[in-house]
């Protein structure tokens, strides 16, 4: 029971052994003194043989930076360590000169990077990057490096290895150059595997094919593990201990179950209340307020306090250090002797009854057969030599007043579809009916009613406001665009805009790079609401946002949909938060839709396969949930939609396809228990057991 | 081991052969040969091909007696029979030489010309080694004046060649002469490399071999004479620049020769047409306005002599010329009585681009500008020159012509009709006075009529002389007989005279 | 890529057969022609020769014939003969090309070793003394102009020092050779490699500054790798692949400068020819040369867009 | 600015305190191009103001003064006809910077369109105008513009001209992929999600937005083209004699002696060239750090 082991660690008997990795007191800042990012503020912890430990924190809070520091990989210039030791085996990694630190890299620490595209070098075959720490470490031949890379990819999972040692990694998915990653770090037998977010850039079902497969390695290899992540619900299932940083100062550190069970610093608590719960009840989320922290404050007091319901004058003029709670588990909180056993969800939390008050089954929005494709054209003359499906027969509605949300994996068409409904991409088929006018071929006045009925809050907070714009433009250009009200008038609306989503009236003269993300966000909004639409898009538009202001704008979202009486088509891939906000649910895959239903009973009773391995895959914030749930993983990457597969399109990757699958495209079913809500799922196999 | 002489050649154009190009002849002087050359003292032709001549009808008739046992560089005997080939193909107007007026006076060269005849009737051999010429009418200086620049060709090689593919032929880059220098090799925009001749009629030279270095510009040449990497800078390009004199003279290896006079006539042209230079107290007027006398003192550093008609040569000037001292009141003066527009500007072309000749028309402007003459100059290239002149599309210029040898090279700038350098001026009495200087070869009467050209020329200044360019020389002193040919020799005639005697010279032991 | 390079080659059909045009008039409108050229004031030609010259070389004829005519020699493969001297365009071409080449290559490949190696040393030593005098040094190796360079050159080199010839492409009369060939070339090809070793530098250290921000640079330190191998084989791969492009445009520019660095170091290449065939108005020249040129520019930015396929895998072109 | 002014005084007022204020700022921080713009300026200045500055006009020759060294009369000493050097530089400066200016404002002005048409529309008018950016990147330039200037004369006009003419096939090709690039941003979809009409989008969305590479590509090409005008008077085909340029006043000193023993002669052209080729780059490389939203991005993170 190593698990037990660790958690033991600091008794007494224990000390004299000492840990694998020991960082002390680092505090790492970028910049001229003076004018300095402090990114890394007096961190600590330690690691043992074997042990895994998980750094949850949002962006910016100095993950990155500890662990990059411990390897020697910050650029100094402008990186400045400004304390601390990092003693791995009794030596300080921080002053052990760097030809040194060079033979500890790869060979005793190694590291997996978030963005596995980019953190692969484009234009080296991975067999080279695979065995050139191997040869440069262990001396090996090329014939030999290439064995043991071989088989380490065996061990990951790639199929076909040897072959694929000669291709670049632009040749792979994702999820596969994710592997190939984990494989270069573990090539050398580690006894330190750094994990920094190695699946945030992953589709949902792929993202559960690496966890799991890095819980297995480390298990079988017996090393230990800093796994870092801004999702706490990801790390929950499979580490041991938890760091939780914030404005680059460890703020809380206990076992997995004790920070769950028993979360001390209230950003910790606030964090946890900001994520839906899958098991509980539909309860308004609860947001930390305020914007991220400011890092280029000199870290003297408590980076919290400005977000802090509990903050009192003392958090404000000094910085509380990690005090132990119980043995293992230390806050840093200056009051977390009063606010132990606060409640995770404070009193204030309203339970809100997200039943649909709009009167059911009048469709607003009627997609009937919806396809866009975009041609590929090659060769000497440019023929069009095929078409990418992106959207590829799909048929849906959206009733007066409800929530529906679009999911399925990036590239699945999803923002395709959406956009096509905005007259933004020019359907090759189909029927799009908003209030029984069909607007698929809509253009002149036509298109301006769609403008104005119509719109949509875009993913990317800062790519979609022009950088060179103010906000008070950007949220009144629909409104000068479409020439409604006189300028005065435009200028009111503008102010009653940002009120309505929450911004202060001086913002207005901002330009968007002097927002935070969440601010950002709250333009689009409003950018979306000046023309008073009926009907808005938002198209995954907080996944480019912090955990703590997620909540922010879901319940923004939320109290406008009430107040203003707004229908939405939301289009995302974080199930456990469209759970949370939608009435009803569709799930895309590869340019089709495969099952549409109420939240309900679609997360209840998911009946496509696809839907089922979907659901399975969303991590939980329960350690507990972690060891019970039965992880649907499935095989393969997502495919080409230029060459989508025969018959269902999901077929490949289907652990229940049979011979039909291949060849005849299923039919939408209604497999509904009542008659007021369908259930349509498009699967031969739907409804088996 | 008599050595290698390296002459810098500042010329491009010898693909082309030598019937159509003015800048290939120094080649001329040590492969091919004429019938006779220009005495390098400048003042008589030395026998070449032909041993001797006479005129028995005072210059109708010339009967060449040829050198005996000459060969041809490819052992072929040299006869009659190639001076006659020669002569007819400058004149063929197929071949379309723009020597071929230098035989305009030969008997039958029209009907050859118009197509009447094959041949120029003047023309034929007495015997083997005998030629007789036959002009129009009598012309008793023909052979010192026209002969010079005569090659005599091959006849058994080129005479294989259709005239009209003579020009570009490949015998032009592979020249087979009787010169004291065989040709050896060509390598275009590089070096011509011609070797020792030990047959040679005048006896073998001392040298081993002569490489002409082509340049396309001059600093590349001055470089390379201060490196050694060549021998002599002559005529080319106008000689050494007169800024890098100093810089030369201080090198002990060179001898350099400040002052050659060129025999070059430099002048302000005139568009007569343009009735604003119809006036002559106009074109008096520009010549006082400059004070020519700084210019030559500080800009050409003193090279150049003052002149204030046509020829540069002493004998051919009288004495009591009008010498147009500086004087800028006058000037001013005279413009007023003919009325002279300042506001208008006045299009002023030139064509050297060298920095003596671009500082010279800028201190011309600035001395104009100080009385009212508004010059904007534009400097041009001879394609477009010549373009100009025969659109007649400017009104004033600046230019030089290369006439040292005689007087009578003068005409074509200044005779009636003359094209396309006359420009409208036209004075019968010149005419004469020019004809007269060609009719006899005694040097007193010719004196008498150049004089009171000159004259003219002086008073009604058709250009406004300016001054007769001298050219400084340089050469290094390893090659021996080179730079004292240059310091004897009164003027630099083109390329003509130099190559005499190159048998003589050697390497410095 | 078959594909790709055919559609390039289709599509420089058009833009040659523009450039024909184009060249076409700027030849035949220079004031002058080929005849008035050679006309010195030594050897005054009649009007009458003038009119039989100009029919010899069919300047007489209405200029589309004329157009026509030269056209109809070049799909015939052959460039029309030269006014001056009446040889063979291409083979004139043909024979100085090499030297032109020589010089350019030489040239190019120096700018782009030098460039590189010192822009990837400053992008290395970024904000310290050597990146600090590297880039000053190259701001001002980007400020003098060819002919400046050229003449400094000289000066230091051949006149001072006495080490390297003034001028010439070999020592004149002497059998050829390798190293007396260099010699020559060293002058004249750092008086053109100087200025675009600088612009090659100034990309080369903007190249690997980049590349160095990249998360693969920081995968490849983090497994310990070495020093060299990390920069060369990590970086310095990646950072050739933006300096591809400005090694293509840096081609154009070249023959220009080679005009100017022939005439200074007397290189008879075709930069010398264009100029002599600019002054004799010996248009079939310099219309050969334009036309050679350009397509040597189209041929060098194909060979550019495989070499970019080659550096970098990602790219496919279809 | 107060924010009530700002709103008032409209976007333009707006701007200043925004974007360009803080591209300014940043502008200002980075210390070379600061120093860059600064000397142009005062270079610029003095050139315009060359009458009050100079004693001598820049053609004003003096035969018995010429080749002085510098000295307490003639600042920079006299040229080979005795003209101020420290007046030619003066007015020098006025034609290299003009022909510098002038050219590239033709090429940007050219360059822009067809690249914003190319971009724009793409499809067919995108392929025909990249064959015309290909047919017009394949001419050497130089070498055109010496056929191009025996055609027309040389002049300061014409080298202007054919210059400008020349040049933009760059300009046109960072613009189109400026524009390539930017029409699939998410705010030029939300601007037209909007109704925004397409003259809108590429005035307000997509100009502002292309101009700061470009601007950057624009001063960097200002210096090139002084060079190239220096290139062209050593050809004779640039700046005509009597007027000054610093391309043909480095010309003039091309002689061997000159550069041994009158460096006064060289030197200020050549210096000034590099100066000011000097301060344009730092110029534009002030300008590319200041607006590049990434850095301005780097602010905010
Ligand atoms: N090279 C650098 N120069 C300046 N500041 C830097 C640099 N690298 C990181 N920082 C700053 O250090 C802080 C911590 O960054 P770090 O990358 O460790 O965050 P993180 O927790 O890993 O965030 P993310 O989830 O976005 O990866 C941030 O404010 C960041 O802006
Ligand atoms: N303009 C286009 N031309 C060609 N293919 C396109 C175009 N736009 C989108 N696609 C392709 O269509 C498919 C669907 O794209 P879409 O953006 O709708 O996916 P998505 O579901 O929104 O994915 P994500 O979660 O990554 O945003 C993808 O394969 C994409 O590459
Ligand atoms: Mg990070
Ligand atoms: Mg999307």
């Amino acid at each position: 029971m190593r698990r037990t082991d660790t958690l033991t660690r600091d008794r007494p008997e224990m000390v004299g052994q000492g840990p694998l990795l020991s960082v002390q007191g680092l505090s790492v800042e970028f910049g001229p003194s003076g004018n300095s990012v402090y990114a890394v503020n007096d961190v600590s912890f330690d690691l043992a043989e074997g042990e895994s430990l998980a750094i949850v924190g949002e962006s910016g809070s100095g993950k990155s930076v500890t662990v990059q520091t411990l390897m020697g990989l910050i650029r100094k210039p402008p990186g400045r360590v400004t304390s601390g030791r990092a003693l791995f085996r009794g030596r300080d990694l921080l002053t052990i000169p760097d030809s040194e630190l060079r033979h500890i890299r790869g060979r005793d620490i190694a590291m997996i990077f978030q963005d596995p595209m980019s953190s692969l070098n484009p234009v080296l075959t991975i067999g080279l990057q695979l065995t050139e720490a191997l040869r440069e470490h262990q001396g090996l031949s090329e014939k030999q490096a290439e064995r043991q890379a071989l088989d380490m990819l065996d061990l990951v999972g790639i199929a076909n290895a040897a072959q694929r040692m000669q291709a670049f990694p632009h040749q792979f998915s994702g999820g596969q150059l994710q592997r190939i990653g984990i494989a270069m770090a573990l090539v050398c037998k580690p006894s330190i595997l750094i994990a920094d977010e190695p699946t945030t850039a992953l589709d949902v079902t792929i993202q559960a094919q690496i966890v799991e497969l890095v819980a297995r390695l480390q298990k079988e290899l017996g090393m230990a593990i800093i796994w870092i992540s801004h999702d706490l619900s990801l790390v929950a299932g499979f580490v041991e201990r938890v760091a939780v940083m914030y404005a680059g100062s460890l703020v809380e550190t206990a076992p997995v179950e004790r920070l769950f069970a028993a979360p001390t610093h209230p950003y910790t608590i606030g964090l946890l209340n900001s994520i839906p719960s899958l098991t509980a009840a539909n309860t308004r989320l609860v947001p930390i307020k305020g914007a991220p922290p400011n890092v280029m404050l000199p870290p003297t007091f408590c980076a919290f306090a400005p977000r802090c319901d509990h903050a009192v004058s003392r958090c404000r003029e000094a910085k509380p250090v990690l005090e132990p709670v119980v043995s293992g588990h230390a806050a840093a909180c200056w009051r977390w002797r009063e606010l132990h056993g606060v409640s995770r969800v404070p009193a204030a939390a309203v339970a809100t009854d997200r039943a649909s008050k709009a009167a059911p089954n009048e469709p607003l929005l009627t997609v009937f057969g919806l396809k866009v494709h975009f041609p590929i054209r090659r060769g000497v003359l440019r023929r069009q030599v095929g078409a990418v499906r992106a959207v590829d027969g799909v048929s849906f509605e959206v009733l007066r007043g409800e929530t529906l949300a679009l999911v399925g994996e990036s590239g699945c068409g999803k923002s395709t579809t959406g956009r096509a409904v905005l007259g933004l991409e020019r359907p090759s088929e189909g029927e799009i009916r908003f209030e029984g006018k069909d607007y698929a071929d809509a253009s002149g006045e036509r298109a301006k009613e769609r403008r104005r009925d119509m719109q949509m809050v875009f993913q990317n907070p800062f790519g979609s406001l022009n950088p060179r714009m103010t906000v008070g433009r950007i949220i009144g250009e629909g409104l000068r665009a479409q020439k409604i009200g006189t300028r005065a008038s435009r200028e009111a609306r503008v102010s009653e805009l940002l009120a309505l989503v929450g911004l202060r009236e001086p913002l207005r003269d901002r330009y968007p790079f002097e927002l935070s993300g969440g601010q950002r966000q709250r333009v689009g909004i409003a950018r979306a609401l000046a023309g008073s639409p009926k009907f808005i898009i938002a198209d995954e538009p907080i996944s480019a946002l912090d955990v703590s202001i997620q909540a922010q704008i879901v319940n923004l979202l939320d109290d406008l949909k009430a107040r203003l009486g707004l229908t939405y088509l939301f289009i995302g891939h974080d199930l456990s938060m469209i759970r949370y906000l939608s009435d009803r649910v569709a799930v895309m895959y590869l340019g089709r839709i495969v099952e549409t239903g109420t939240t309900a009973s679609v997360f209840g009773t998911p009946m496509h396969p696809y839907t089922r391995a979907l659901l399975s895959a969303i991590p939980v914030p329960d350690p507990k949930a972690g060891g019970t749930r039965r992880r649907i993983v499935l095989g393969g990457g997502v495919p080409d939609p230029s060459k989508p597969p025969s018959g269902c399109h999901f077929h490949p990757r289907c652990p229940k396809a049979t011979e039909i699958c291949a060849r005849v495209a299923p039919e939408p079913r209604d497999f509904s228990s009542s008659n007021a809500a369908q259930h349509i799922v498009t699967c031969h196999h739907a409804g088996e057991a | 081991d008599g050595g290698t002489f390296r002459s810098a050649m500042r010329t491009g154009c010898i693909e082309m052969g030598t019937l159509h190009t003015t800048c290939g002849h120094r080649l001329d002087e040590t492969v091919l040969q004429g019938l006779v050359h220009i005495k390098w003292t400048g003042d008589d032709v030395q026998p070449m091909l032909a041993e001797s001549w006479k005129t028995p009808d005072g210059g109708k008739t010339y009967i060449f007696n040829l050198r005996h046992g000459v060969k041809w560089h490819d052992g072929t005997p040299f006869t009659a029979k190639d001076v006659v080939f020669s002569l007819n193909l400058y004149a063929n107007p197929k071949v379309g030489s723009p020597w071929s007026q230098k035989l305009g006076a030969v008997a039958g060269y029209k009907a050859f010309q118009d197509g009447s005849a094959s041949s120029l009737a003047g023309v034929k051999t007495l015997d083997d080694m005998t030629v007789q010429v036959e002009l129009d009418s009598a012309k008793p200086l023909w052979v010192q004046l026209q002969l010079i620049a005569i090659s005599i060709f091959p006849e058994h090689i080129l005479g294989k060649v259709a005239p009209q593919d003579i020009k570009g032929n490949a015998f032009w880059v592979n020249r087979v002469g009787t010169g004291p220098f065989i040709w050896k090799k060509y390598e275009s925009d590089q070096y011509v490399e011609v070797d020792r001749n030990p047959d040679y009629f005048l006896g073998a030279p001392k040298l081993d071999r002569i490489i002409y270095q082509i340049y396309k510009d001059v600093p590349p040449i001055i470089a390379a004479l201060e490196t050694k990497e060549v021998d002599a800078m002559s005529y080319e390009g106008g000689g050494v620049p007169i800024s890098e004199l100093a810089r030369l003279q201080k090198l002990d290896y060179l001898t350099v020769l400040p002052k050659f006079s060129a025999g070059l006539p430099t002048y302000l042209q005139f568009n007569l047409a343009d009735k604003r230079f119809a006036d002559v107290r106009v074109r008096q007027a520009m010549l006082y306005a400059i004070d020519r006398k700084a210019i030559i003192d500080t800009v050409k550093q003193g090279a150049g002599e003052l002149s204030n008609t046509l020829f540069p040569q002493d004998w051919a000037r009288a004495k009591d010329l009008e010498p147009y001292d500086y004087n800028p009141d006058k000037a001013k003066q005279l413009l007023a009585e003919a009325g002279w527009d300042g506001g208008q500007p006045v299009d002023f072309i030139y064509y050297y681009s060298d920095q003596m000749n671009v500082d010279t028309v800028t201190a011309i402007q600035s001395y104009l500008a100080a009385v009212g003459v508004n010059i904007q100059p534009r400097l041009l290239d001879p394609a477009a020159i010549n373009q100009v002149y025969a659109d007649g599309t400017f009104q004033m210029g600046f230019f030089a012509n290369g006439m040292g040898l005689d007087p009578s090279l003068g005409s074509p700038l200044v005779v009636c009709g003359a094209k396309p350098l006359g420009f409208g001026y036209c004075n019968q009495k010149l005419d004469e006075l020019f004809n007269k200087g060609l009719e006899s070869a005694d040097r007193e009467v010719r004196a008498e009529a150049y004089q009171e050209a000159s004259r003219i020329l002086n008073k009604e200044l058709p250009k406004a002389w300016l001054w007769n360019e001298v050219r400084p020389l340089a050469f290094n002193n390893r090659i021996v007989g080179l730079a004292q040919h240059f310091k004897e020799q009164p003027l630099v005639i083109f390329n003509h005279a130099v190559y005499n005697e190159v048998e003589k010279w050697e390497v410095a032991k | 890529m078959l594909s790709y390079l055919l559609r390039k080659l289709l599509l420089g059909v058009p833009v040659l057969f523009g450039v024909t045009i184009i060249v076409f008039a700027i030849a035949h409108a220079m004031p002058g022609d080929a005849v008035l050229a050679m006309i010195t004031a030594e050897a005054p030609s009649s009007e009458e020769l003038i009119a039989m010259r100009r029919g010899e070389l069919g300047l007489d004829q209405p200029l589309y014939i004329q157009y026509l005519n030269w056209i109809g020699e070049i799909l015939h493969g052959n460039l029309g003969r030269s006014f001056v001297n009446g040889r063979g365009v291409a083979a004139i071409i043909g024979e100085r090309l090499p030297m032109t080449l020589e010089l350019m290559g030489v040239a190019l490949l120096a700018a782009f070793v030098i460039g590189t190696t010192l822009g990837v040393i400053s992008a290395l030593r970024q904000y310290r003394l050597t990146d600090y005098s590297l880039t000053l040094g190259g701001f001002v190796g980007v400020s003098i102009p060819d002919f400046f360079m050229g003449l400094l050159l000289v000066y230091v080199f051949a006149l001072e020092l006495r080490w390297l010839p003034s001028s010439g492409i070999s020592t004149a009369g002497d059998s050829f050779s390798i190293a007396d060939n260099l010699r020559h070339l060293i002058l004249p090809a750092a008086a053109l490699a100087l200025f675009r070793a600088a612009i090659f530098m100034r990309y080369a250290r903007a190249g690997m500054l980049e590349v160095l921000n990249q998360s693969y640079m920081r995968t490849a330190k983090a497994k310990g790798l070495r020093p060299s191998i990390i920069v060369l084989r990590h970086g310095l791969r990646n950072a050739l692949i933006p300096l591809v492009t400005v090694f293509g445009l840096a081609l154009p520019t070249l023959f220009g400068g080679s005009v100017v660095i022939e005439t200074i170091f007397q290189w008879p290449g075709i930069g010398l020819m264009f100029i002599d065939a600019v002054v004799n108005r010996d248009s079939p020249v310099i219309m050969g040369y334009v036309l050679i040129t350009a397509i040597i520019v189209m041929l060098a930015n194909l060979a550019t867009d495989l070499a970019y396929s080659v550096l970098d895998p990602r790219v496919s072109y279809d | 600015m107060t924010d009530a002014t700002a709103i008032d005084a409209g976007i333009a007022a707006g701007a200043s305190r925004g974007l360009w204020g803080e591209a300014a700022r940043r502008f200002l921080h980075h210390r070379l191009a600061t120093i860059g713009l600064v000397v142009l300026a005062i270079i610029v200045l003095a050139c315009i103001f060359a009458p009050l500055i100079a004693h001598y006009g820049p053609n004003d020759i003096d035969l018995r003064g010429r080749n002085q060294p510098p000295g307490g009369v003639h600042w920079l000493g006299t040229d080979g006809t005795g003209r101020d050097i420290f007046a030619r530089i003066l007015y020098g400066g006025r034609i290299s910077l003009t022909v510098g200016f002038v050219a590239v404002s033709i090429s940007a002005a050219i360059g822009i369109f067809i690249g914003a048409v190319a971009g724009y529309f793409g499809g067919k008018v995108d392929l025909f105008l990249m064959g015309l950016i290909d047919m017009v990147l394949t001419f050497p330039r130089l070498v055109i513009i010496i056929a191009f200037v025996a055609v027309v004369g040389p002049s300061i006009l014409n080298t202007m001209l054919v210059i400008g003419l020349l040049s933009w096939p760059s300009i046109a090709r960072l613009t189109r992929g400026e524009i390539l690039s930017l029409r699939n941003q998410e705010f030029i979809l939300a601007a037209r999600s909007l109704g925004t009409s397409p003259s809108v989008i590429i005035l307000e969305h997509i100009l502002p937005n292309v101009l700061s590479p470009i601007l950057v590509a624009i001063t960097l090409d200002v210096a090139t083209v002084i060079l190239l005008e220096a290139s062209l008077s050593f050809l004779g085909l640039g700046a005509q004699a009597p007027a000054a340029s610093w391309g043909n006043m480095l010309r003039d000193a091309r002689t061997l002696s000159i550069l041994e023993s009158q460096p006064w002669m060289w030197i200020p052209p050549g210096a000034m060239i590099a100066v000011a080729v000097l301060s344009i780059n730092f110029v534009g490389d002030g300008l590319r750090d200041a607006l590049d939203p990434q850095h301005i991005m780097g602010q905010g993170k």
